[in-house]
């Protein structure tokens, strides 16, 4: 009976040098997914998905504390990918897309205080002190962060406007 | 011949998964996906088979002749789990995304019953080396097998229209269910 | 760490149940839920050790390296289990008879496992202990649960040799609930335990809902109430 | 695991340390399973004779034999090569019964019964151990749920006639039930095998018991 | 000739009986005509007239713009009513810049519409620069500028031209016509067009359908030994120019690739015919053959019409309609697109208007997928069309590419015959439009990251800048302290400074 | 006219419609059914009545609970076709319950908890015939020799009500007689040699004919076969399902047949008993759970025949055909998923053609 105890006790002397070795060997810096992940995100730190911004967001995903469904201004689309990337099955009937929209300034209203300017994490707006400020279409993510610090309240969202280059057919109706 | 017919007979006739209900959590948890399915499946083959292997040698030169078969689950799952932890850590600095999708089962194979099941079941009968080793790599054969299958299932299943109350795990169930139903045909394959 | 004691006691019973919501713990769920009693019997031993190896690796979690938590964590559990076996083989053996051969599945029970890792490795005992017994407690429903509906359905009856296990005073649980039934051999069977159980589960989800969308109703209601007021 | 390692500490990512630690745990489980195993070795093999003697007792009376009859038991090569075990009913040292593990086919694999005869080849009780026949269909042969399995008592090989020694549909005396032939027919082919075993061992199987030191206490018991 | 067998297709009721009979008729002007500046794929063109301006038929309205354009001529001579927004010829019912023009009756050609003697005279590089001028594009239905198509020997090794006189497509028979009434022309626009390609062999391929066509276009080019007229099986969509390649030439067209990769250029026979027109006669793209068809229509014929005339007056010349249509229809059944109305103007592309009855379109509501497989036999493009949908479904676009979601041709045959009426062709011209969409947000999406990259740096350095300014300040503040202080103390100071 | 609903090209469509697809399956089985219900007498039709019947109320029970238009759905005829194949497939005696329990099974469990027509990956009638199979053995095992409608023996309408909502055939025991294939089971697993185990069944043309027992629709393969063929020629059915799966299980049948005639029945016998005819043209062919590609079919047949060859011959069960469709059914989202039709211009790999290299086209 003695002997059964020494020989196990001995096995997992041996097994735990061999995790011991195996873990040294092994050993993981951090997690590579991080890095992978935030080049998936839209970049702009908008901040809408609670985080302060990509990066500490993508970490949040990589390490499954954000679900793969965080990012608003990502859609559809970015919750697929990341999904895809890690792996996991997602509802993306969940997943409201906002009809994308873009800032508008109203331009008798704007007085020019330069507080879209300093704000917009994407340089989208134009204009110096006390000058008329535009929205450059194209730049703007539409996170809405000059629409919520405008004093005049003269920034309006609005959606894109489809043409005949962008419109596409739609989603037939379920059956 | 005879050995072709232990594989057989351990993948479909007595499916560890289907007949002998051995390694259920991971089939549901690892089967969304067909490629995770097959990961999950290759990682358990792997494990499942040094697991068969390495009980064996306990058995035979340590248990068996010190008559120590009430150490058997000890020493086994100790041997087992020593295994698994080894994979996990090989798989973690391998392979992140693979190891972000077997996730929390990497580990659970250490309790992924049919690891233990098959070691203690070839010990019941007396299995040679070569057996063993057969009886373990034909059990995760049908582990495999039925996790690839159950996958695409599931994976058709997702673009169905399944009724709310049902869609995700029920749905799963039922089809694991019935897939079972459909391996009662395999009953009495081998006996004749 | 101060732990809500009720929200423990309701994750483990049905919120986070470990079958309904984990999936973990199904080789022993369908494999002994056969009748209510089978299901009943599994689901007390397994509670014993889900207490016990809380109990163990919360006091223990200190030591332990992550390297080797897992092998130190099946050890645990399976040195609880082999004792369970052993004496109840010795000591209650007609008990053994009933329950003997599902006595060694706990050892592979993901779900002990599971919880070890997810919660007893990182709690104090008292808190430990409390999830143990109630993720025990709601493994046992979903047993009983399981094994009642099947035994019904399969076999006409509840709680069958329940004497057996609980001893005499449970004789009053056998029920034969549809006389000269000519039994649903499929319920019994593996298949049937996979379809019972989706069955089951929808049924938690539409309760669920239902549960919600009163609530939901309620919290509307009260504004309009409260208002005049 | 982020607690357990905010609080490592240097020594404890040693190689060392897993190791004894391991060890530690190893060295500790199997003591207490050895303790465990010691304290109740003997009250289990106890619980399982006492099984098996339930069993024998269904296919032997009380009233023919004085020894237990775990006692005694004897190694014969049986019909299938293997080793079998026979357990004998001895009242002053004359064997007056015995009982063997017989097995026939069934549909769904082997049907093991227990046989019990006594010394002159009559059939005292036939039992199933156990089959794996379909339920509602194949195990009408279990006593519990019909009394079947009781119509083979008393009789031997010749009472009937070895020609009527198969089920109706095979043109025998026993009834086989409809929809299901093949489990009695396997039931029938084991007994008749069976008698057909104790006819050709017979003096071997009857010889007075002459109890010998190895005997003495031998009780061996069946996993 | 050996023909080549291809997959898939089907053989919907052509129904060309209602109009192949009926000769071209030229439709009288219209009060008004819109010429949309964007009738072609690629940049819209660019107005180069005023509102009130006078302009001869002919007369160049708007240039190309970009590689991929194409210029828009005046379809008769008149007044510019003006530029603005008016409904496209498009199922989007969305507006587009369009040029009004009001005839003034004359029809007074341009200066520059001259006769040409000898239209074979011209180099290959004068052919393709004409009909890059003359506004030409595609006539078979994508509308691609088609100077481009024939500059294409510079970058590949051409050996054929395959002319496409399939017009496979349900009712169409403005194709048919067109051989039947002006096979020499044809002739020699396709003439001239393999010489601007510099290719030797010339395969004019025509559905067995077409009987009259293909004797026409026999004898009109029994002199030109290069040129073989090819009767093709009657199966949809044996115009699909990569299917029709394969069935002349046997190789199939590499995914994502083009035909020319395999050394062969396609045209339509419109095509053809203005080419000619515009070698010949120095005319530019100004006017087609439009098949008026459809069971509501009272009178199926074929029209040759202004660009610009609104479809009304197609409609009223042939009669109007005799029962409400179901659909109204601008090409084919099987790929055209439906009409948000009768207002919007004839395109260069417009090759059919059909009004459909409800017997006709076998309208239904969608039942859910029985996986029957039909749309996967008929799928001409070996793709798995239920799959990809019930993917696009589910809002999976990834995997429905990985099906092949690109590769497929939107011919239609997979819905045509799908027992559960499921509009297949919509789920993957939806996924693609949202592909696309994802791609150019993907496109702002990099851009983005790399404003906010910029913008980053800029505020740390303005930062970096101001810290280190008031880190100047504070030293300079500390030096002058120090300065002010003891004498004895000083040096100690300034060494501890340096 | 303008202002339908905005749905993309085509707008021309074949006139076909679910509907249309399963009324001319069912028009195939008719002469089988006819002759079935003939030969097996009053308790086989009341057995099918209420088998399609229950069908029919379960379909519109779960539609209801599901808030699913019923009309649109209990018109398409899927329901009726899956009770009408069930009833082909049980023994023409069983009592009535087996039919409703059967229906639940197949329609509840097989095919709406999956969220109704095209949504279920196994085939309802399959897996309702298996899981009664299983539960009811003794039942589902009990067959009679035909005895045609107002032939001598036959049972009349009361006595077939007795069978019906009696007992079934356990009611009146003298009559039940095993299956060709469950005979043949039975003596070999006696250890008699297939002539003797075949000498006092049925003949070939009997089988052909329909004149032994068995299910509804197992007994006449020729008018099963004429059926079979009439969906091809509709373009309902392609061949590749059937031909496959019986050329499998014929070859097999051959090669065991000719090593060891004593212990294998030849291939005449396994393609003219049991379900093999009914089962390649009506039930592997079952579109929603078979695989879409051509390759995919053929595979999927091939696999039938081969699993219903192993079942009849190897395993515990008389007949296969279910369990190998079940069986194959689990494999076809891997099959649809493996083996894809080559996408034009592309090689099988999915990459683009190369010309140039030698490769010519592929
Ligand atoms: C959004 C906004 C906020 C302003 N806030 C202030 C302010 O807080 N104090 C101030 O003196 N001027 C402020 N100004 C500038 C005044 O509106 C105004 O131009 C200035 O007080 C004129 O005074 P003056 O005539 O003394 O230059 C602000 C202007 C804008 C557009
Ligand atoms: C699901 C199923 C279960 C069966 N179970 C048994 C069984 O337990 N015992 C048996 O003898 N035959 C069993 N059979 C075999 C058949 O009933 C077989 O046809 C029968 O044994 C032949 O006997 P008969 O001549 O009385 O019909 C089973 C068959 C099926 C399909
Ligand atoms: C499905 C399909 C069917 C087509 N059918 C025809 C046709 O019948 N006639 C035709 O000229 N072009 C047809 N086309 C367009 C041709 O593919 C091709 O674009 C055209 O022949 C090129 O000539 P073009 O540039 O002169 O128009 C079809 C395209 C597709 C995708
Ligand atoms: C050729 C063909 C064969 C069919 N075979 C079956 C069958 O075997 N079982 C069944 O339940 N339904 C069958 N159906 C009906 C239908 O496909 C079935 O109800 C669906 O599986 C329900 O989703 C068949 C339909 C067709 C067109
Ligand atoms: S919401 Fe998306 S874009 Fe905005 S900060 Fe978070 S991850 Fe970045
Ligand atoms: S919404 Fe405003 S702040 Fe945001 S990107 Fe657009 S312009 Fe900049
Ligand atoms: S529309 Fe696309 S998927 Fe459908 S048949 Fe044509 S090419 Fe194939
Ligand atoms: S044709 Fe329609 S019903 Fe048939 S498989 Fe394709 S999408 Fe499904
Ligand atoms: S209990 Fe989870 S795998 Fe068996």
């Amino acid at each position: 009976m003695f002997s059964a105890i020494l020989i196990i006790g001995a096995l997992g002397v041996l097994m735990g040098t061999a995790l011991g070795f195996a873990s040294r060997f092994f050993a993981v810096e951090g997690n590579p997914l991080e890095g992978e992940i935030e080049e998936l995100l839209p970049g702009s730190q908008c901040g809408q998905c609670g985080y302060p911004g990509c990066g500490p967001a993508a970490a949040a995903v990589a390490n499954g504390e954000a679900p793969v469904t965080m990012c608003p201004p990502g859609g559809k689309a970015l919750a697929e990918a990341l999904a895809e990337k890690m792996g996991v099955s997602v509802d993306l009937s969940e997943v409201e897309e906002k009809a994308p929209v873009v800032a508008f300034v109203h331009e008798h209203l704007c007085v020019g205080c330069t507080k879209c300017f300093k704000r917009c994490p994407t340089d989208a707006i134009i204009g110096g002190p006390k000058q008329i400020h535009a929205v450059f279409a194209d730049a703007c993510t539409g996170c809405e962060k000059c629409f919520d610090v405008c004093p005049t309240e003269c920034i309006e969202m609005r959606p894109i406007q489809a043409n005949l280059q962008t419109w596409y057919w739609p989603m037939p109706a379920a059956a | 011949m005879e050995y072709l017919l232990i594989i057989l007979s351990t993948a479909l006739v007595n499916n560890v998964v289907l007949v002998k209900f051995l390694g259920l959590c991971p089939l549901m948890g690892v089967s969304n996906k067909l490629d995770s399915a097959l990961g999950m499946g290759l990682a358990t083959t792997f494990v499942l088979t040094l697991a068969a292997f390495a009980s064996w040698l306990l058995e035979h030169f340590v248990l068996g002749p010190l008559n120590l078969g009430f150490l058997r689950i000890l020493t086994f799952i100790l041997v087992i789990a020593v295994v698994v932890q080894f994979t996990e850590m090989a798989v973690r600095k391998t392979s992140p995304t693979l190891y972000q999708v077997l996730g929390i089962f990497l580990p659970l194979i250490t309790t992924n019953c049919a690891v233990l099941g098959v070691a203690l079941l070839n010990v019941q009968q007396d299995n040679g080396l070569l057996e063993s080793l057969l009886y373990g790599f034909g059990s995760a054969l049908g582990f495999t097998l039925v996790l690839v299958m159950f996958a695409g299932l599931r994976e058709r299943l997702a673009l169905a229209n399944v009724p709310t109350a049902f869609a995700g795990a029920p749905i799963a169930y039922l089809v694991a269910g019935l897939m079972s139903l459909a391996f009662m045909g395999f009953a009495g394959l081998t006996s004749g | 760490m101060s732990h809500d004691y009720k929200r423990l006691a309701k994750d483990g019973l049905w919120d986070n149940n470990i079958v309904f919501a984990q999936a973990l713990g199904l080789c022993p769920l369908l494999a002994v839920t056969g009748t209510a009693t089978n299901g009943l019997g599994m689901g007390l031993a397994s509670t014993a050790v889900f207490i016990a190896s809380a109990l163990a690796i919360s006091l223990l979690r200190n030591i332990i390296t992550p390297q080797v938590r897992i092998p130190i964590f099946v050890l645990i559990i399976a040195v609880l289990v082999t004792l369970v076996d052993m004496s109840m083989n010795a000591w209650v053996h007609d008990l053994h008879k009933v329950l003997g051969l599902f006595i060694p599945l706990i050892v592979t029970n993901c779900a002990i496992l599971g919880r070890a890792e997810a919660f007893a490795s990182r709690n104090s005992p008292m808190p430990a202990l409390f999830d143990g017994l109630m993720m025990g407690l709601g493994f046992t429903f979903a047993l009983v649960a399981l094994g009642a509906a099947r035994e019904i359905l399969g076999s006409g009856t509840l709680f069958s040799s329940a004497a057996l296990l609980l001893g005499e005073w449970a004789s009053f649980l056998e029920l034969t609930l549809i006389p000269d039934y000519k039994g649903f051999l499929l319920i019994i069977l593996p298949p049937g335990g996979f379809i019972v159980l989706a069955f089951l589960l929808a049924g938690k989800r539409v309760l669920d809902r239902t549960l919600a969308a009163r609530k939901a109703a309620r919290v509307e209601d009260e504004p309009a109430v409260a208002d005049p007021a | 695991m982020s607690e357990i390692e905010s609080r490592a500490m240097p020594f404890r990512d040693t190689i060392g340390y897993q190791a004894l630690l391991l060890g530690g745990f190893a060295f500790l489980a199997t003591a207490l399973l050895v303790l465990g195993n010691l304290a109740t070795k003997d009250a289990i093999a106890e619980r399982k004779a006492e099984d098996l003697r339930a069993s024998l007792s269904q296919v032997i009376p009380p009233r023919i034999h004085d020894n237990d009859l775990l006692e005694h038991p004897m190694e014969m090569e049986g019909p299938d090569g293997q080793p079998l075990t026979i357990y004998r009913a001895i009242r002053d040292k004359q064997v007056t019964g015995l009982a063997y593990e017989i097995v026939g086919p069934g549909y769904a694999g082997d049907i093991r019964l227990i046989l019990g005869l006594d010394a002159k080849g009559e059939v005292l009780g036939v039992r199933v151990l156990s089959h794996a026949e379909t339920p509602g269909l194949g195990d009408k042969i279990e006593a519990s749920r019909d009394d079947w399995i009781l119509g083979f008592n008393g009789l031997s090989m010749g009472d009937p006639p070895e020609q009527e020694w198969y089920v109706d549909k095979d043109g025998g005396r026993f009834d086989s039930f409809s929809g299901a032939t093949i489990t009695p027919r396997g039931v029938v082919k084991a007994i008749r095998d069976g008698l057909h075993y104790f006819n050709a061992h017979r003096t071997a199987l009857t010889a007075p018991v002459v109890i010998t030191k190895e005997l003495e206490g031998a009780v061996r018991v069946k996993d | 000739m050996k023909l080549f067998r291809i997959r898939g297709g089907v053989h919907p009721d052509d129904r060309k009986q209602l109009s192949a009979e009926r000769a071209i008729e030229n439709l009288p002007l219209p009060p008004l005509l819109h010429i949309p500046l964007q009738q072609h794929i690629g940049h819209p063109a660019e107005p180069l007239v005023k509102r009130g301006q006078l302009v001869r038929k002919g007369e160049l309205l708007a240039r190309s713009q970009g590689m991929i354009s194409a210029p828009v001529h005046a379809p008769t001579s008149g007044r510019i009513m003006g530029i603005g927004g008016y409904p496209a010829h498009h199922a989007s019912g969305l507006s587009v810049r369009t040029i009004t023009l009001h005839p003034d009756g004359y029809e007074e050609w341009h200066d520059d519409c001259e006769e040409m003697d000898d239209p074979f005279s011209l180099s290959p590089e004068q052919i393709a620069r004409r009909v890059a001028e003359s506004g030409i594009v595609g006539m078979g239905g994508a509308t691609f500028p088609s100077a481009v198509k024939l500059n294409l020997r510079k970058r590949y090794q051409l050996d054929t031209l395959v002319i496409n006189g399939a017009e496979c497509e349900p009712y169409l028979t403005c194709d048919d016509r067109l051989m039947r009434e002006r096979s020499e022309h044809v002739r020699d626009g396709v003439r001239l067009m393999a010489k601007s390609l510099g290719v030797e062999r010339i395969l004019f391929g025509i559905e067995n359908n077409k009987p009259q066509a293909q004797r026409a276009m026999r004898e009109a080019a029994a002199d030109y030994p290069e040129f073989h007229v090819v009767g093709l099986p009657t199966r949809y969509p044996m115009g699909s120019e990569k299917h029709l390649v394969q069935t002349l030439v046997g190789k199939e067209t590499p995914a994502r690739g083009l035909t020319a990769d395999i050394g062969v250029v396609v045209h339509n026979v419109a095509t053809a015919t203005a080419v000619f027109d515009a070698l010949k006669f120095g005319r530019p793209l100004i006017s087609r053959v439009v098949t008026v068809s459809g069971g509501a229509v009272k009178n199926p014929c074929n029209l040759h019409v202004p660009i610009g005339t609104p479809l009304e007056h197609l409609v009223e010349y042939c009669g109007g309609f005799v029962d409400l249509p179901d659909r109204l229809i601008s090409g084919g059944p099987m790929m055209g697109q439906p009409l948000p109305s009768l207002r919007v103007p004839v395109v260069k592309g417009s090759n059919g208007l059909l009004g459909l009855t409800l017997e006709e379109t076998q309208r239904r509501d969608e039942m859910p997928c029985i996986r029957c497989a039909s749309c996967v036999s008929a799928c001409p493009c070996g793709l798995t069309p239920l799959s990809m949908a019930a993917f696009i479904r589910v809002g999976s676009l990834e995997p429905s590419v990985e099906l092949g979601l690109l590769d497929c041709i939107g011919c239609g045959s997979c819905a045509y015959v799908c027992p559960s009426h499921i509009p297949l062709v919509q789920y993957f011209n939806y996924a693609k439009g949202e592909l696309t969409a994802r791609q150019r947000a993907q496109h702002k999406q990099g851009e983005t990251k790399r404003l906010a990259e910029a913008r980053t740096a800029r505020m740390e350095a303005i930062k970096k800048a101001k810290r280190e300014a008031m880190a100047k300040r504070k030293r300079e503040m500390e030096a002058k302290k120090a300065a002010e202080a003891g004498a004895a103390e000083q040096t100690k100071q300034e060494e501890a400074e340096a | 006219m303008i202002d339908a609903p905005l749905i993309g090209a085509p707008y021309a469509h074949q006139k076909v419609s679910v509907n249309r697809t399963m009324v001319l399956v069912m028009l195939a089985l008719t002469p089988a059914t006819l002759l079935g219900l003939y030969q097996f007498g009053w308790p086989a039709i009341f057995l099918f009545v209420i088998t399609i019947a229950a069908c029919l109320i379960f379909e519109a029970f779960s539609l209801q609970v599901m808030g699913k238009p019923k009309k649109v759905f209990l018109m398409d005829g899927s329901a009726i076709l899956t009770g009408w194949l069930l009833a082909m497939t049980l023994p023409p005696w069983a009592p009535w319950w087996i039919g409703v329990v059967g229906a639940f099974l197949a329609i509840i469990i097989g095919k709406q908890v999956f969220g109704g027509i095209g949504q279920n990956p196994f085939n309802p009638a399959m897996v309702a015939r298996v899981a009664l199979l299983i539960s009811f053995p003794l039942e589902m095992t009990l067959y009679t020799s035909p005895q045609p409608l107002f032939s001598a023996d036959a049972p009349g309408v009361l006595e077939g009500l007795a069978i019906t909502f009696g007992g079934g055939a356990l009611a009146i025991d003298a009559v039940t007689s095993a299956t060709p294939l469950g005979h043949l089971k039975t003596e070999l697993s006696r250890g008699l040699e297939v002539q003797h185990a075949l000498g006092s069944t049925d003949s070939v043309g009997q089988l052909a004919l329909g004149t032994a027992s068995g299910s509804l629709g197992e007994i006449s393969a020729l008018l099963l076969l004429a059926g079979g063929l009439v969906l091809i020629g509709l373009r309902i059915i392609t061949w590749h399902i059937p031909v496959a799966m019986l050329g499998t299980l014929a070859l097999l049948a051959s090669i065991f047949h000719l090593m060891a005639p004593e212990s294998y029945a030849g291939p005449l016998f396994h393609l003219l008993s049991g379900a093999a005819i009914l089962g390649a043209f009506f039930i592997a062919t079952d579109l929603v759970t078979s695989p879409v590609s051509v390759t995919g079919q053929l595979i999927f047949g091939a696999g039938c025949g081969l699993l219903v060859f192993v079942i009849r011959t190897f395993a515990g069960y008389p007949e296969g055909v279910a369990f190998a469709v079940l069986l194959m059914n689990a494999c076809t989202p891997l099959i649809d998923y493996y083996f894809k039709p080559r996408i034009y211009g592309r090689d099988r790999k999915g990459q683009p053609l190369q010309y140039g290299d030698e490769g010519g086209e592929a």
